[in-house]
């Protein structure tokens, strides 16, 4: 079969979905599997490789190579693919406890490091599989099992973290419009260094309707900020406001007539960073789509044919030869 | 350029044979005690001795000048016979400063030597290394055989020929008058370390005559001075094998066995660490070989290093990870996985002296239980000790092969002796090194599915890596249902699961142990890891008094050797020294139900020969 | 509101009386088994029998409808007199859809009940359920008593009278109906669930009201239909210490034991925690109770838990960290820390089937070793396990006392049916409770500097907090001289600060292990943790057999019972059955080089009685 | 003795000091054994919390409270002990790598939290303690024993990192300047959240003058750009040059006259953020001084009182209550 032969239906395990009826990985996965045809990469030179959680579930149901690794962990396994192997189409699927709790370490580093994969976030702003406790991307005040008083924490924000690390693709996406999420993964595939897109993700079972501020269909139209490279970063219901630049420096909401325009492959991630700062996640009005998407060196670029050119002829006299390193002398 | 030369009959005195000799350098940390030493013990090699050398480092990169804790040594013990250890008391300590004779002078026994520079007993020297008079004049060294050399003054002197020297060089240039003058005391030859200058300083000619000139002093300084005494001559070793050797430390051979066992397996090498002393230097060295299709990261913590190179391996890589003490801790849970994975992952531990921060520039081997048992769970892997540096090369090749034909994370513990510790090594050669068979599975089979966690005989599963047309699966840390690897949460299952995970580590192939048994002998002395040298130096010296004694040593600590209950048992005693509290004993204990005795030492450095002796007798009742 | 009476002679069956009965409730993940099994655990516990629950979670949250993976089971075992398991095989399954009926139908001797909702018997579940043809009518049920009842059908009927219900929530209140036909099966008083249904929705009219229709139509079905057969009765326990009692799981027992060692204590609670299955429970149930000196923290991960927890401790706090396997692994380099500061630290596991990622909701006690040994270096520490559901408390309590009075990091075992599972419990008296001393310096000593590594005579150093003044000093990772704590490389101060480190936790005093010995036993059944039920039942069938045996349990693993040795060689046999490998058998071979025999399980399920009894018959080669 | 007669001596161990001669720590160890006496905190109501590297030796030369814990773990221990304790002060000192390679998770979490302590991060760009590797702060291309072929990773900046967080005080000074760094730490003793410092520091061994950019007299008039609160973001030789907004949004550089003036009190953390990107911190222009400082909840404020009210009056009779709680029955 060549690559331009695929469908959906090769990148379809024969394991049945276990996720909560109405869970937003579906709607992700059905993204993902839609999408993934379209690459020209084949299923064998696909790998996911996901953390534990309800999202890190994601890895059993695409039938490519695959790994369900351990909570957090999956940039650092899917790091050390790269670093063998470059000739891979390399996916990370987690949570945003996953990702940003027990993970944020290996986040960052593999952000800066540039390492090619593609980490996906379902951000569902709690922690499903563990049966609800507040996630880092919960709200200050937020209610659960582990606090009943409400959290007393801040959260942090994956766009704004990331690009603080210092990240080449960024983007945010949503579980319910299916257009703009595989629009988004598409770019997010074809980048070539790493590339990091937060899905806001339902979770019906313990944070229902958390981004209803941009799924419900008129609650989005006044709060999604659509991001578009080279457009104008204008929203509302009419199209009326815009994101407009400050006298002084920094951005605010303003006409849209004086909006700026949307340069993702800006060099300065600054006024990413102010786009994702204005407004409110939690509430809205929010951005949506790619705020950073530049080139830079890529980690391990080019490393398996590096390795394969090291590896030939290599061989017995080698190895002799790094015995025979330095200093030696006979023992008769 | 001048040249040294070894000439013995430029003296009066008639050097004197020696059949061993233990020297030990010492000095600040930035009098570059490491180097003479080093230099010192490439020479003696190089002369033919079989030697054994032990740095020993202070944990402050550069404590302030003069202190005890910023004193650095390095021992060197050479001989004309086979010789198992570095030695137990030197029979010469250099002191470059007062703080060296101070933090030094409680391991010399009375008339022994001691040779200072006496240009660096200053009042305030001797204050910092909290002497109240010197010792020099005090007494307090009658006994020993004190020689005083205004070292500072002399290569002062001797840089006066050297144009463009600066008195910082000048100064830094000390120990190589040291080693000069030690290498006229002990014959060594000169060419040797000569040779060395100018490969070093080719690209500063400065700083090359420099140095020349100050051996070169130092060097004449004990030809021509009546101070120094008598030249102590140690021929060449006549007990060691034949063939070709090369002076090594445990680092050096562990890399090589990596990289030899990566080329024998066609497979690439990746290493990824997270800098930790005393494992460090594996990642420095093996960072140099980008050419041998090896690819080094320096990761972000220890977490991420064991789980880039279990990505790497999955990936079809030799991954490999290494790191000491507290980095194995990190490592735990990854690990684990890559038990439930049964992928190929080899963990090396340079061991150091804990716990926790402990130590960390001091020697142990107390990681054992935690290489056995340290993570959560039924999650048994193999585990292979090195005994010296030079077997550290078998040892990294062994950990590999078990690792990538059995599919399993395997523990390869190293300590921190054995890393920096240095012994001529008789090279092997490439073709008697195993081949290791990575076998995998590249083709769909013929009868049906593939079966990611279906056995051989061996209880091995196949491993196709991504890339592979057709056999595309999923492996993750859950239960897995035989066979097909799907997740399972049934009860009889992760019954057999388990059973099969342990059987097939069980079942791996090790070789017997062997015993170096006398007749009749009733106590068997058993060790492993880098005991191997005091053990058989202590049970030499036991056998010299006439006593019968067995001797036999570990490289596999799981699974054991087939015949060791058997051994165990067909002696009256059983001795099992250990630098921790008795870790292999109670193993052995559980798995053999045998009354083994423990010797125990946690002082921070390697065993030593009259220890054991004197274990040995003890035991004996002797 | 209207009230549901038990009412035996509404019906014309003469209920039958039995001695003990084994109920499971088996659905849906949706279909709330759990809260069934619960209220009926409740009342059973309300009408005086000993009991003991089995709780059985999927792994996933709500796996697809009607799937053999979504399937939630809820065991319950009571009797007239003292229990110890939730029961090998149940008298009765209530099964609520197909996949419940096919995923536990072969735990069923031939002759139990089942009781299915014949509703949910639809073509579309059965096959989801993997069934071919209906159970019901394919005759493979045959030699069980089935009893098929139209569930929903009858809680559709009954909640024709509550207006307002929504159709998903009477399909959710079938439970509550299979609930009460149970209880009119089981003739348990209806008056408790009555009363619990109405508080639980006092702020919901209709679902209370639903709830109790629901109640009362499944009882009144049982006293009506003539399907049901016979009811059956359980008098209360009468072999019980009288006393107060209470329902209770090992969470709510331990998190109590923590409250009650804080109160005792005037320590301040920090609980810092990672949620993780099954030990999360814990972190919720302490984050209710910040009135009484508690904070609780839901860290980043569980380095940064037990990292929390020990910097609580430093403040002088009672710093708890409570985790399950996975997160062990991650603690290790800190509770490594820990040992080495000598600070208090209590490290709770709440064990479950590893390794790795396993069956996360299964049972298994295999972290021994790794809390034994999970640490590089020599770094022992106390272990405390707890036994049963009540005596977590007693666990817990004595592990904080462990580790305030000794300064030490404790690991207290729990594991997943502990943690679960439920048990009348014998309310304990807050005066009963042994004081803990925490034994603060707050004084500069007159005879000069505070040195925070002196020692008592039970080797345990003192504590001065941060806040004291003129106590100011520096602790940390780093070997520490005797005494003064400060930095020290110095090998004898460190192998004897290893003594004493060592040395202090083999002194904490410990109880004797008691025997529960018949006369003439040869054979000692020892077990420890949650295996307690399942030993002290299976050697009651071997009694029963007229068959002398002895049993002992252990709750501390480390340091063990000063007697424990003698105990173990004072009989021909020792047999220890254990939810692992065979892993306390190993610590004990090893200590006291008894032959002692393993009886593992790792079917990710408690121990039964019936194994023990065959193993015991076995070791007596009876 | 009153904490207003403290001195500089009463902060100074008896311990002899460890680090290598001309090391950067020397100068930093001054540095706030200087401030801490006009702080008005008695010594042992003071706790120095270090990680493990050169610099975590810091503690044991502070005479207070102190705890030399373990690598990259030490703002999780302070965390843990300000949950008990909010009545002390909290100092943190990490190296590079202490704080941002293995303890970047836990340093993103505490800045989120906003848990009052002060950390710095005596940034050498190096390991020291190890003997010489890159650390995250280390230039791409830079040779040391680990990269001998040079670095392949782009560095984490601190500052970006940290406002990527969510910090609310963030700052930036150099070992060499002690009154600068003085001010700097001042304010950050002051600063009631979290306030984290990095300091660039030399490490004469390793990495000797990595930062004479900023250190060098004539090179430091070039490239230092004075980040004041209040005052216009200017610099250069002759302060000549400035920081200007541009129209599209966004900074640059651009003339004095141009420049905007630095808000460290902004809400939003965009121009902070944005200052930080100009320039090169390797090799200059780089921003010094107080990037940001907000007020925000505070994690944990209160907890002591709250925890001893809580326990006034706590007894046998509270352990009973809670022992008897829910349905209880009586055996006779
Ligand atoms: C080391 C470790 N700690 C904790 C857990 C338990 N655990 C499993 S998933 C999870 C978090 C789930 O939240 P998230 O990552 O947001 O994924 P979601 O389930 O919401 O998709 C936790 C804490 C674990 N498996 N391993
Ligand atoms: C878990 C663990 N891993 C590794 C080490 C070894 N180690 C000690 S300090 C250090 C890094 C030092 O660099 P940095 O934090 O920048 O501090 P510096 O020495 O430069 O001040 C490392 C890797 C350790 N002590 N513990
Ligand atoms: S718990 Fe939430 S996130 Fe997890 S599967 Fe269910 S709906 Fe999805
Ligand atoms: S190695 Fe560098 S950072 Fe460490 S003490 Fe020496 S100069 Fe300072
Ligand atoms: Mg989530
Ligand atoms: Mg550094």
């Amino acid at each position: 079969m060549t690559t331009a032969e695929l469908t959906k239906a090769d990148f379809q395990s024969d394991q049945e979905t276990r996720w909560c009826p109405g869970c937003g990985d579906y709607a992700i996965l059905s993204a993902v599997q839609g999408l993934l045809p379209e690459l020209g990469v084949a299923p064998e030179n696909t790998v996911f490789i996901s953390g534990i959680g309800c999202a890190g579930r994601f890895t059993y149901y695409v039938d490519t190579y695959g790994m369900h690794s351990i909570h957090g962990r999956a940039p650092a396994v899917a790091t050390g693919l790269v670093a063998a192997r470059d000739d891979l189409s390399v996916w990370v699927v987690s949570g945003d406890g996953d990702a940003l709790s027990i993970g944020g370490n290996h986040l960052i580093h593999s952000l800066r490091r540039n390492v090619p994969m593609k980490l996906l976030i379902c951000n569902n702003r709690i922690y499903g599989l563990t049966k609800g406790q507040i996630s880092p991307t919960s709200e200050r005040g937020k209610v659960t099992k582990s606090t009943p008083e409400g959290s007393v924490e801040a959260p942090l924000d994956p766009i704004s973290l990331a690009l603080g690390s210092g990240a080449t693709f960024v983007a945010r996406t949503v579980d319910r419009d299916k257009a703009h999420m595989t629009e988004v993964l598409r770019a997010a595939a074809h980048h070539p260094g790493m590339a990091v897109v937060e899905i806001l993700q339902n979770c019906p079972v313990f944070n229902d309707e958390h981004h209803i501020h941009v799924t419900d269909k008129a609650q989005a139209a006044i709060n999604r900020i659509e991001l578009v490279h080279g457009q104008p970063v204008r929203f509302g219901a009419e199209g009326e406001r815009g994101v407009v630049a400050l006298p002084g420096g920094g951005l605010a909401f303003g006409d849209a007539a004086d909006a700026i325009i949307h340069d993702a492959t800006a060099a300065d991630p600054t006024l990413a960073f102010a786009i994702n700062g204005l407004g409110d996640p939690m509430t809205g009005p929010v951005a949506l789509g790619i705020f950073r998407n530049v080139q830079a060196p890529i980690w391990a670029e080019g490393v398996t044919a590096r390795l394969k050119a090291s590896r030939v002829g290599l061989g017995d006299a080698d190895i002799d030869a790094l015995l025979h390193e330095g200093n030696t002398w006979t023992v008769a | 350029m001048t040249t040294v030369e070894r000439n013995q009959s430029g003296t009066d005195h008639q050097p004197e044979e020696r059949e061993s000799v233990i020297v030990r350098f010492a000095g600040d940390s930035g009098d570059g005690m490491q180097l003479a030493g080093g230099r010192f013990a490439d020479a003696t090699a190089m002369a033919g001795n079989d030697l054994a050398t032990l740095p020993n480092f202070p944990a402050e990169i550069r404590a302030p000048a003069d202190t005890l804790g910023g004193v650095s040594s390095f021992q060197i013990h050479f001989a004309s016979r086979d010789i198992a250890t570095p030695g137990d008391s030197p029979n010469i300590l250099v002191a470059m400063n007062p703080a060296a004779l101070r933090a030094n002078i409680g391991d010399l026994e009375k008339g022994a030597a001691i040779l200072v520079n006496e240009d660096a007993f200053t009042k305030r020297a001797l204050m910092k290394a909290g002497y109240e008079t010197s010792p020099l004049d005090d007494g307090s060294l009658d006994g020993f055989q004190v020689t005083r050399v205004s070292m500072t003054e002399m290569v002062t002197r001797a840089a006066e020929d050297v144009e463009g020297a600066t008195t910082r060089d000048i100064q830094k240039s000390r120990n190589i008058f040291a080693l000069g003058l030690v290498s006229w005391m002990y014959d060594r030859p000169a060419e040797v370390t000569q040779k060395w200058i100018e490969g070093k300083f080719a690209k500063s000619p400065v700083l090359r005559d420099l140095n020349l000139a100050a051996l070169r002093a130092g060097y004449a300084y004990g030809e021509t001075a009546e101070l120094v005494g008598t030249q102590i001559t140690v021929p060449a070793a006549n007990d060691v094998p034949p063939g070709l050797y090369r002076n090594v430390n445990g680092t050096q051979t562990l890399v090589m066995g990596l990289l030899a066992a990566s080329i024998r397996s066609g497979m690439n090498l990746v290493l990824a660490a997270y800098p930790i002393t005393p494992a460090t230097d594996i990642l420095h060295e093996l960072s140099r070989r980008g050419g041998h299709g090896v690819r080094t990261i320096q990761a972000e913590d220890e977490i991420a290093a064991v789980g880039m190179a279990l990505g790497a391996s999955y990936g079809g890589a030799l991954g490999v990870t290494s790191t000491s003490g507290p980095g194995m801790d990190l490592k735990a849970e990854t690990i684990g996985l890559a038990v439930m994975l049964e992928l190929p992952l080899v963990v090396i531990d340079v061991q150091r002296s804990g716990p926790s921060t402990g130590m960390p520039t001091k020697q142990e081997q107390s990681d054992l239980m935690m290489a056995l048992y340290g993570r959560h769970g039924e999650a048994p892997l193999p585990v292979v000790a090195a005994s010296t540096p030079g077997q550290a090369f078998e040892a990294a090749i062994e950990a590999c092969r078990i690792a990538v034909e059995y599919r399993t994370p395997v523990i390869l513990l190293s300590d921190n002796f054995i890393a920096n510790s240095t012994e001529p090594w008789l090279v092997p050669s490439a073709a008697d090194i195993p081949a290791i068979d990575q076998n995998l599975t590249t083709e769909i089979p013929a009868d049906g599915d593939f079966l990611p966690y279906a056995r051989d005989e061996r209880l091995v599963r196949p491993i196709a890596i991504p890339g592979t047309p057709g056999l595309q699966h999923r492996i993750g840390g859950l239960e897995k249902e035989e066979g097909t690897g799907n997740i399972s949460y049934d009860g009889p299952n992760h019954e057999r699961m388990s059973q099969i995970r342990a059987g097939k580590i069980a079942g791996i192939d090790v070789p017997d142990v062997e015993v170096d048994a006398d007749e009749g002998a009733e106590v068997l002395i058993l060790g492993w890891g880098s005991s191997a040298g005091a053990i058989r130096a202590g049970v030499r010296r036991v056998r010299q008094r006439g006593i019968p004694v067995a001797r036999t040593h570990l490289h596999h600590l799981n699974p054991l050797p087939a015949n060791l209950g058997e051994v165990l048992r067909s002696y009256k005693q059983v001795l099992l020294p250990e630098m921790n509290a008795g870790q292999l004993s109670k193993v052995l204990r559980a798995e053999y139900l045998v009354d083994i005795k423990s010797h125990t030492n946690l002082q921070g450095r390697p065993l030593r020969a009259a220890e054991i002796e004197t274990a040995i007798l003890e035991v004996l009742g002797a």
